[in-house]
């Protein structure tokens, strides 16, 4: 299935991207990012993360679906 | 009223737009950007958010304080971008007939804003180093 | 800084004036002018104040909130004369590097300013009726 | 001895005037308030005010002296 991931703060510049479209045969969120991990060498843990799907926030054992839009969010720092 | 804007944040016209003739009670709270941090000097900071999420996630909180708090309203408003030293980078304003709800209700928004509305910033230092604050202990040299 | 006006206050003047590039919290409260209390309807208020005291103790406060809290200013300006419906009464600014000393300080100093501050209000209510507030649980139409 | 004494809110609006000159021979400032109360008909007992001399808060034990100002303070109701 075809995804497509969105990056923020150190996770953008580490991917050098702020989106990209991922082929992935992952079952769910977590594999998603294990195999994030491996192509861009993300040094965070999933258990660092909170992960968002078509904008909302979602667990980790989200299955996902042809077309999903996931976000991986760092802990955040506004304010 | 949750809003991300990447112009400068003017309290004194949000707090104008609180006015109601049943307030008696209006607890303002501003982040500004100081010029140090961790013992770091600061020059400038820039703000990066998952605009549609932190939109729905920031009126979810607003909602949560009205449910919680007898206030009247309650509104935030948080700078993206770029932004210097003494910048505004956040606005909280809670109205409520009495003072009691109207600080409740502006900690707990500002507390829950930092928490959970995803929003980045990313500090640039004296010595020009810059890096993301990701405050959950981790130094930021680590972060990536 | 302690200070009776007799003029509208401004806040956002007043905010300005506490800029610090060493700030990165103001937390302020704003007591305004309702249309009611206790069920009665208010028109307008009149605030009389003892002026030479209430400034010294409105400085002794201010004093005490910067002994007590980490913060870097806090001010208070309280207005005295007529105001009507919506009016800014008092309005206190902290701030801190932090947001918990900005937030105590500022509600310190209110919650002091109310009990301690002497300055008393009259509230003249829409049946043309009105009385000055003594907050012990007397009603108005004992009090003198 | 000779007295100034001011007045405040609803304690004002009774006397009918914000300050006056007192001939006194109280001994203190709680002889003088029950001496006022007479005068005017202030319905409040003094353990409901407070009271300033010469501009600062002090006890009602408070021995005056010629020429002292005092101050009669209500509940204050300010903010």
């Amino acid at each position: 299935m075809r995804l497509r991931v969105l990056y923020f703060a150190s996770l953008r510049d580490r991917a050098g991207t702020d989106a990209e479209q991922v082929d992935s045969a992952s079952a769910d969120a977590r594999g998603l990012y294990a195999e994030l991990r491996v192509r861009h060498g993300f040094a965070m843990g999933e258990e660092r993360l909170r992960v968002a799907v078509n904008g909302e926030f979602a667990r980790w054992d989200r299955v996902l679906a042809d077309g999903d839009e996931i976000a991986l969010l760092p802990p955040v720092s506004g304010g | 009223m949750f809003l991300l804007c990447e112009t400068p944040i003017d309290p004194a016209a949000l707090a104008r737009a609180l006015t109601h003739a049943g307030a008696g009670a209006c607890a303002t709270f501003e982040g500004w950007v100081r010029d140090s941090n961790e013992g770091r000097r600061v020059v400038r900071l820039d703000y990066q958010a998952y605009a549609s999420l932190a939109q729905a996630e920031g009126a979810r909180i607003l909602a949560e304080a009205r449910e919680k708090f007898a206030i009247i309203d309650a509104r935030c408003v948080h700078r993206i971008g770029a932004l210097a030293i003494g910048d505004p980078a956040v606005w909280v304003g809670a109205t409520a007939a009495h003072r009691d709800a109207a600080f409740a209700a502006c900690r707990y928004v500002i507390d829950e804003v930092k928490k959970r509305v995803p929003i980045w910033k990313n500090e640039h230092y004296a010595n020009g180093e810059s890096g993301w604050l990701h405050p959950d202990n981790t130094p930021v040299a680590e972060l990536s």
